[in-house]
């Protein structure tokens, strides 16, 4: 096991499964960052005439209900989908690992951080999602914020959870005794082992914000319009989902791909680096 | 007892703190039930007269305070839109929730824990993997594929089940579980994948813990291992995510009410926040609040009976 | 000779019930070796105990999951042959298998605590035996059965201990469950995979005694793992030295303990500290370095929580300068909590704790105090490298990187390991090595009291003598004061000037080494004495 | 029992007809209440529960009897007292109704069913407004339900009409429950769209809110529900390969796509810049969104619904030339200083959310610097009644659509009302289009009236407070079973039957 966790990018990499979702994955990082060079057309470009096309020559994949090409708003669209993902993966688990662990070590902050937690559970998540949208208008950040807000219990209570147990490890006992300070305690000792766990975390609040996105957009409360996100796409494409399926199939299935390569990879990666798998019995 | 006490009085601070919090969050927008009463083609002097008779134009904390005055009485206000007491309303619509959510989870936990386990004790082999792997399908597929799909298939290809709608129970057993059979199925794809990946991690921790290979010192059968042990101790987080679960589903079911026509909470709230109504969104959010602290409550004392040693 | 001795060496020789022949067991790929056994053959009689031991890793446990078909996935006995009564176990098919398991032969764990299932209780799983393997039989009858061998393995009101859960119930109490468990329905073979290991010494002795007694009443093979040469004294009829997958060695009791023919097995026989204190050493008559007066500490007992539990009570200790203080008492006696309150990781509920001025004027007193603990394997951060953990106290303490560094290799050095541990990773040594590591850490932090809390507890026997050694060795070449805390009275005579006897949060004796073991003023201290493993046989 | 469900266009905001101009409850409210009079095929008001009525010689005072046998649904008849409240409420709340009070003297009751209306000067379309069949409508309530006030919201739904609103069964957002009223007496005529007699054929009718447009149509293509009031375009091919189903239209006259400006603030303060955009507004582009086939939309380059009586294309080479040359000619000539506009863009509206970026679109083309402010309906609302400039959070676009009833002459048109503050949002200020209005109201003969709507016409085109988009008719989708729908001005439900087995 010494052999695997020391190696755990060769590890990753031997799965052929997960070999298959970095390939997915970084292709479609890739696709997105490079969208403004190669996509066909201007995604945004209306021509209501030539609306809900077919696949064809001219539209590769087909135009949606205003007549803009899908191909290109799909390469657009993983920009925002993308991005949306990885920002509120790092945006949450950085304050709700934060307050996790604070709340898990530090005591005394316990009550009042996990009551807030507890209040921002109570709260059903759309109504949340839903409220910071109101309050901070129809923006990126906003949009960060309401799916955000909604996962940061989660996180905060496993990382709290974890802290408990790492916490009564001799290891963090020895720290203290070298003097450690508490935000050096929680940043170098806490934190690196109690990743594996929140790496699946991670992996599993990255690929919700994506889908969290498109249900905000269902909702007709996500990311506008003009722009394109696999989520708005979809939520716009089901209106005309019998008569032009290929609107909603091509973002679904990139959606689909993306949250599923996510999750292996995610899976995989906290298999390999296991710090509870050192030392055996 | 006092365990239970500890719990209720450690859990009761979450509702003033929801219950402030929403107030502000909503009405921070600034938008107006009364523009929105009033419709596309109001005048501005109709749309003030209603906003009068409705109380919103006094200041916030007045209403606030007016809301919790009203509350103290027992009485959660009246919907602005509906004119009826929001009280009824959130208990009309609190049937069909419950019993998607209920049949969700129940599937979910008939389905994923089972599958879960199975692949926990077939750790690496092909079935594992298969597990593993659609379970994480499960989580990325589109709800409302899946939802159009199986209408598709099912009612109208079929004609097994209806394609939309919800039948309460007091309309008979058998057309309540027929309109419930698809809204669950389609709500518990992700579900199902969630616990299955769950139950997955817990019961393959619990299958290296001794006791495990005690009961096989014992002679006692694999099935007897997974069921009798594994299972049994790994209950405690399958049984918390259950809660944590039918807490976010009131919230989740918005999409899956939608699709299927189902006059559910998560439709109510969604309504009520697309059209600002207020004293209904208060009234959810409380009551969701005071659910959850219940539903704690619930997993934390079965938890505490199922693992005697989380008692203490 | 015992008795036991007698008995069976004087029997005709009786058909072995178990035999091993030639079993070779592979490990999965990527382990340290290819095969956790190679080729080990032995027998078992009916009515014997047969004592495997060896140091850690040496395949004990393998070769008896072979026997009970528990191997761990990736774990496969490739060739050989595992004879029961004459029958061939690798060629039965699982299912006959599982049908021998708990019933013809059974096995008693090391971890009473986690080898029982928390969540049921403890008559359940006894009953659990009778329900997989005799089926027929009524409710009533089994918790009957059940009642009956809760009785006979002297465990007190044997109805209320049956609805206990594991967490309810001593470890000693958890162990007699474990062997009731395991003796319900009269297995031929019991195998015991150090059973008493986790217990305290008296504890330790009752269990012992029950299994003797409780062979020599069913006539049933004991196949007995430990890594104590003085439990083997106590108890073997026949011994196995194991090392490295092989069996080194192999006779009768008396004359493996002694007159071994191998080097090995005599190693392992000198490891065992003597029962006798050595020579007291002049006690160090220096400066007062710590001084505790009237400390107690208490847990829970809050407003929520209905037990209090006093963990010390009113303790009043001394240390000078450079003395060595053992203390050693049973479990839960409030040794771990005494060494924590010195070392400043708890507060105590009252008292007083002063630790005279530094001569290196060294800051707070949690720098000062260093500690050792327990689990060589969870006392590192595995995250970390070596040289990373090493330098960590002494940079937090404003001492330079380069300095530290420095200091850190020189340190490295004094415990016996190469420089290139620096780099490493913490699950890349063994757990004496990581022990050495740890006491190098402590000692970066220059401290004036140096806490061992069952430092050499989880090693085995060979390399806990060494790490006793580099302690006691340093200790006096640093002049640092020490308190050493232990439940094997063998070790503390070995290394303390002073010995302090705990029990229940109170010290009940304390004094010079060798007048504790030699003159005990307490009952207790002479229970603790008498219940030595050993101790018996070799007068 | 024969139950009737309709899937209705979108949730009703409020059971009270009298608050929301939501034309959606009229399909409630035509159900469960009745007017004084009602509007027939031809678009004349008949009487409905008057049952007869006289106008002295100098047009000024009416006469009006209640017809025998009309009751509310608590068993309590109606009165005159009943009919004097409701329509001070509706005076109080409807524009068109104000109209008639300011011409009103007295309204006073005669006798029991009988009551007086005495007008200042003679008003040709006094019974028209009191046959007003769009929002708001002058239903007949009950004196007792809307005693708090006109601003009180009725809580308690008790009309004269053929279906009685059943409370206990109604799920409030989800489906609205209505049974035949038995006590009901339906006038002689046979049904005449409003006018005619109301009976109800069904025993009961169930009005319901499906959120999802597919969901609805997998309703009506199973059989569970009988018709849906307006679907979704895009569903169209679906529904017509379903041959238990008939798809065709209930309101032939359609609706019209608005492009409505702020005229209050630059750039659109300035009738430049709204002309060079009605310039590029190219209609096909909307009713290619709009309309499910080309032959359900209509280039409609009139202010007034195509096809009604009023209609012409005076003035209206101002709309669509879709030279992009001369718009952008004039908007240079404009005070637009290139500073961003902001275009309201509902994202719950799938519709209006196409328009806009449509709209969009063509101003950027010629040199508008555009912002799309994406959101909810309700915060859309709200947004919309700021006036002032973009930067204190105000707007400059919207997007919507207008029924034949707002837009079928100067008099109810309604984005052509330029009466300032007062008029509706966008607020466009012209005296000379609101002298016309004034006088097209108080004309007698059509020839008259026809020549004043041309002009209104002509004026409006030359101010341009809004750009016709395009017009087209929603689709309604009901199984072959359900008969008697009305095509028309108006399509109520009480008159639908629902013939037994297949
Ligand atoms: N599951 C496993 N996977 C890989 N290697 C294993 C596994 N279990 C044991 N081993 C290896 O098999 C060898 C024998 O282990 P075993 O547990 O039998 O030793 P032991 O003599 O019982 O030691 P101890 O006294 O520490 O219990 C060791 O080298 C160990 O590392
Ligand atoms: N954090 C704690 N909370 C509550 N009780 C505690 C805590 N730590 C220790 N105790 C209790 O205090 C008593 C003394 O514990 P301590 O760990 O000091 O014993 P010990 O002598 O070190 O035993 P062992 O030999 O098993 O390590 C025990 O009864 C234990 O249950
Ligand atoms: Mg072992
Ligand atoms: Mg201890
Ligand atoms: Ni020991």
């Amino acid at each position: 096991m010494s052999a695997q966790t020391r190696n755990w990018p060769r590890a990753m990499v031997s799965d052929p499964l997960t070999a298959a979702a970095l390939l997915i994955l970084t292709t479609l990082v890739l696709l997105a960052a490079a969208a403004p060079w190669i996509s066909p057309v201007d995604p945004t470009f209306v021509d209501a005439t030539a609306r809900l096309r077919p696949p064809s020559a001219e539209h590769w994949l087909g135009t949606d209900r205003v007549g803009r090409d899908i191909l290109s708003r799909a390469l657009h669209g993983a920009r925002i989908s993308l991005s949306v993902g990885a920002l509120v993966t790092v945006v949450a688990l950085s304050i709700g690992v934060t307050l996790g662990l604070l709340a898990g070590y530090v005591r005394m902050l316990d009550g009042i951080i996990m009551r807030v937690m507890d209040g921002l559970m109570a709260i059903p998540s759309v109504l949340l999602g839903v409220a910071a949208l109101m309050a901070f208008g129809s923006t990126p950040q906003a949009l960060v914020l309401a799916i955000t807000l909604p996962t940061l219990p989660e996180i905060a209570r496993l990382s709290r959870s974890l802290a408990l147990t790492i916490r009564t490890e001799p290891f963090i006992e020895a720290a203290v005794m070298a003097g450690t300070r508490t935000p050096m305690l929680l940043w170098r000792h806490i934190l690196p082992n109690a990743a594996a766990p929140l790496i699946v975390l991670a992996s599993y609040v990255c690929a919700s914000a994506i889908i969290v996105e498109a249900v905000l957009s269902f909702l007709g409360i996500g990311t506008p319009s003009e722009q394109a996100s696999w989520g708005n796409m979809i939520a716009e494409g089901r209106s005309s989902f019998q008569r032009a399926p290929w609107v909603v199939f091509v973002p679904s299935i990139l959606l689909a791909l993306t949250v599923l390569s996510i999750n292996l990879i995610g899976d995989r990666l906290r298999d390999v680096t296991d710090p509870l798998r050192l030392g055996g019995r | 007892m006092g365990f239970i006490l500890k719990r209720l009085i450690s859990a009761l601070p979450v509702v003033p703190i929801v219950a402030v919090v929403i107030f502000l969050l909503i009405h921070a927008g600034g938008s107006d039930p009364a523009r929105i009463l009033a419709g596309d083609t109001a005048t501005e002097a109709s749309v003030e007269a209603l906003r009068r008779h409705l109380a919103l134009d006094r200041p916030l904390g007045e209403q606030f305070l007016a809301w919790l005055v009203q509350l103290g009485k027992g009485d959660l206000g009246t919907s602005i839109f509906y004119q009826r007491p929001v009280a009824e309303i959130i208990l009309g619509r609190t049937g069909a929730t419950a019993a998607l959510a209920l049949s969700a989870i129940f599937l979910s936990v008939l389905i994923g824990v089972p599958a879960g386990a199975y692949a926990a004790m077939r750790l690496g082999k092909p079935v594992d993997k298969a597990v593993t792997f659609f379970s994480a399908l499960g989580f990325s597929m589109p709800i409302f594929l899946v939802a159009y799909s199986m209408v598709y298939l099912f009612s109208l290809k079929l004609g097994w089940l209806p394609a939309q709608g919800y039948a309460p129970p007091s309309n008979g057993l058998w057309a309540f579980v027929r309109s419930l059979a698809l809204p669950a199925l389609t709500l518990s794809i992700f579900n199902i994948a969630l616990f299955a990946r769950v139950s997955r991690a817990t019961v393959s921790d619990m299958l290296k813990q001794d006791f495990i290979r005690t009961a096989a010192a014992k002679g006692a059968s694999p099935r007897r291992i997974l069921f009798v042990h594994a299972m049994r101790a790994a209950a405690v987080p399958i049984v918390t995510l259950i809660g944590t679960t039918f807490a976010g589903l009131i919230g989740g079911v918005v999409v899956t009410e939608s699709l299927f026509n189902i006059p559910g909470l998560g439709r109510l709230v969604t309504e009520a926040i697309l059209k600002r109504d207020f004293p209904i969104i208060q009234g959810l959010v409380l009551m969701t609040s005071v659910l959850y602290v219940m539903i704690n409550l619930c997993i934390d004392l079965i938890c505490a009976a199922l693992d005697p040693r989380l008692a203490r | 000779m015992t008795m036991a001795h007698a008995l069976a060496s004087n029997a005709a020789p009786l058909a072995p019930v178990l035999s091993l022949r030639g079993v070779t067991i592979a490990l999965p790929e990527g382990a340290d070796r290819p095969h956790a056994v190679e080729e080990i053959s032995f027998d078992l009689a009916p009515g014997e105990i047969l004592c495997v031991v060896g140091e850690s890793g040496s395949g004990k446990s393998a070769t008896s999951f072979a026997v009970m078909n528990l191997l761990a996935r990736g774990m496969n006995v490739t060739s050989g042959q595992i004879l029961f009564n004459g029958d061939d176990l690798l060629a039965l098919p699982t299912e006959a298998r599982r049908k021998l398991s708990g019933q013809a032969l059974s096995m008693i764990f090391q971890e009473p605590m986690t080898a029982l299932n928390p969540v049921q209780s403890v008559g359940q799983q006894i009953e659990e035996v009778l329900v997989i393997h005799e089926p027929g039989l009524s409710r009533a009858a089994r918790r009957a059965r059940m009642l009956e061998m809760l009785a006979s393995v002297h465990l007190p009101d044997p109805a209320a201990i049956a609805k206990a859960r594991p967490h309810q119930i001593s470890g000693g109490q958890r162990q007699r469950v474990m062997i009731a468990m395991a003796l319900i329905l009269n297995p031929s073979v019991l195998i015991a995979d150090e059973p008493t290991t986790a217990l305290d010494v008296t504890t330790q002795k009752q269990i012992l005694k029950l299994i003797d007694n409780l062979r020599r009443a069913s006539g049933a093979g004991v196949l007995f793992i430990t890594h104590d040469i003085g439990v083997v004294r106590e108890i073997a009829d026949r011994v196995i030295v194991m090392r490295g997958g092989k069996i080194v060695e192999a006779g009768p009791a008396d004359q493996v303990l002694n007159n071994p023919r191998e080097a090995y097995t005599q190693q392992l026989i000198d490891a065992v500290p003597p029962l006798e204190p050595p020579p007291p050493r002049a006690l160090p008559e220096g400066p007062t370095l710590l001084e505790i007066n009237r400390l107690g500490k208490a847990f829970g007992g809050g407003f929520w929580s209905s037990r209090r539990v006093d963990a010390v009570r009113d303790m009043d200790l001394r240390l000078s300068q450079g003395e060595v203080l053992s203390i050693v008492g049973e479990s839960g006696s409030g040794k771990s909590t005494l060494a924590r309150i010195v070392a400043g990781l708890v507060p105590p509920t009252s008292g007083s704790i002063a630790l005279a001025h530094s001569p290196h004027g060294a800051s707070s007193r949690k720098q000062r105090v260093q500690m050792v603990f327990q689990d060589p394997n969870r006392s590192l951060n595995p995250r970390i490298r070596i040289g990373a953990s090493l330098i960590e106290g002494p940079m937090n303490a404003g001492v330079s990187r380069a300095k530290a560094l420095d200091r850190s290799a020189q340190l490295i050095a004094r415990v016996g390991l190469d420089p290139s541990a620096l780099q490493r990773y913490p699950h890349q040594f063994s757990g004496g090595q990581r022990q050495r590591i740890c006491i190098a850490r402590a000692l970066a932090m220059e401290p004036d009291l140096l806490i061992a809390d069952e430092a050499v507890s989880a090693l085995d026997m060979t390399v806990q003598k060494q790490v006793l050694e580099l302690l006691s060795e340093l200790q006096r070449e640093l002049g640092l004061g020490m308190i050493f805390i232990t439940h094997d009275l063998r070790v503390a005579a070995q290394i303390s000037d002073r010995i302090c006897v705990m029990q229940k949060g109170q010290i009940v004796e304390q004094g010079r080494a060798v007048d504790v073991f030699n003159a005990p003023a307490s009952a207790y201290t002479r229970q603790l004495l008498d219940a030595m493993p050993g101790r018996g046989t070799a007068a | 029992d024969e139950v009737l469900r309709i899937v209705l266009d979108s949730d009703l905001p409020s059971l009270d007809p009298s608050q929301t101009t939501a034309t959606v409850v009229t399909d409630f409210g035509h159900m469960v209440f009745e007017t004084l009079f009602a509007m027939d095929a031809a678009g004349q008001p008949q009487p409905q529960m008057v049952g007869a009525h006289t106008l002295s010689e100098d047009g000024l005072v009416y006469t009006f009897t209640l017809r025998p046998d009309l009751a509310f649904h608590d068993g309590a008849p109606v009165t005159s007292a009943d009919v004097i409240a409701s329509l001070e409420r509706f005076f109080a709340k409807d524009a068109i109704g104000t109209v008639l009070q300011q011409r009103l003297a007295k309204l006073e009751a005669v006798g029991d069913t009988t009551f007086r209306m005495t007008l200042s000067e003679p008003f040709g379309l006094t019974l028209d407004v009191l046959g007003k069949y769009s929002p708001i409508v002058p239903y007949i309530y009950p004196a007792r339900i809307i005693a708090g006030g006109p601003d009180a919201v009725i809580t308690e739904p008790v009309g004269s009409g053929p279906y009685i609103y059943d409370a206990a069964e109604t799920r409030p957002g989800s489906v609205i429950v209505l049974k035949r009223n038995e006590a009901y007496v339906p006038r002689a005529e046979p049904q005449d769209v409003l006018a005619g007699s109301h009976a109800g054929s069904v025993d009961r009718v169930e009005l319901l809110t499906i959120p999802d447009s597919q969901t609805s149509v997998n309703a009506l293509m199973a059989g569970e529900i009988d018709m849906i009031s307006s679907i979704n375009p895009d569903t169209l091919d679906q529904l017509e390969e379903d041959d238990a189903i008939t798809v065709a239209t209930r309101y032939p006259a359609g609706e019209t796509i608005l492009l409505r400006f702020n005229n209050l603030t630059a750039p659109f303060n300035d009738p430049r810049a709204r002309r060079a955009f009605a310039m590029v507004v190219d209609q096909n582009q909307y009713l290619a969104v709009a309309a499910a086939r080309p032959e359900y939309g209509k280039v409609c380059k009139s202010i007034f619904t195509c096809d009604s009586p009023y209609t012409t294309d005076i003035g209206s080479e101002a709309v669509g030339s879709l030279d992009l040359e001369a718009a952008k000619a004039l908007l240079a000539e404009s005070d637009y200083d290139g500073t961003p506009i902001v275009v309201l863009q509902p994202t719950d509206r799938p519709g209006l959310q196409a328009y806009a970026l449509i709209a969009a679109q063509e101003l950027r083309s010629i040199g508008f610097n555009v912002e799309l402010a994406a959101s909810d309906w309700a915060s859309l609302l709200q947004r919309r009644a700021l006036k002032g400039p973009q930067a204190e959070g105000g707007w400059n676009l919207f997007v919507t659509t207008a029924s034949a009833d707002n837009m079928v002459n100067p008099f109810v048109n309604l984005p052509g009302n330029t009466n300032c503050e007062t008029s509706w949002a966008g607020w466009p200020c012209d005296e000379a289009a609101n002298a016309i209005r004034t006088a097209f109201m108080n004309a007698t003969t059509l020839e008259e009236r026809k020549k004043l709507a041309d002009d209104f016409q002509a004026r409006i085109f030359e101010i341009m407070p809004f750009v016709p988009a395009g017009q087209f008719v929603h689709l309604g989708a009901w199984n072959k079973d359900v008969g008697n729908v009305i095509q028309g001005p108006a399509s109520p439900f009480y008159g639908l039957t629902k013939s037994r087995g297949e």
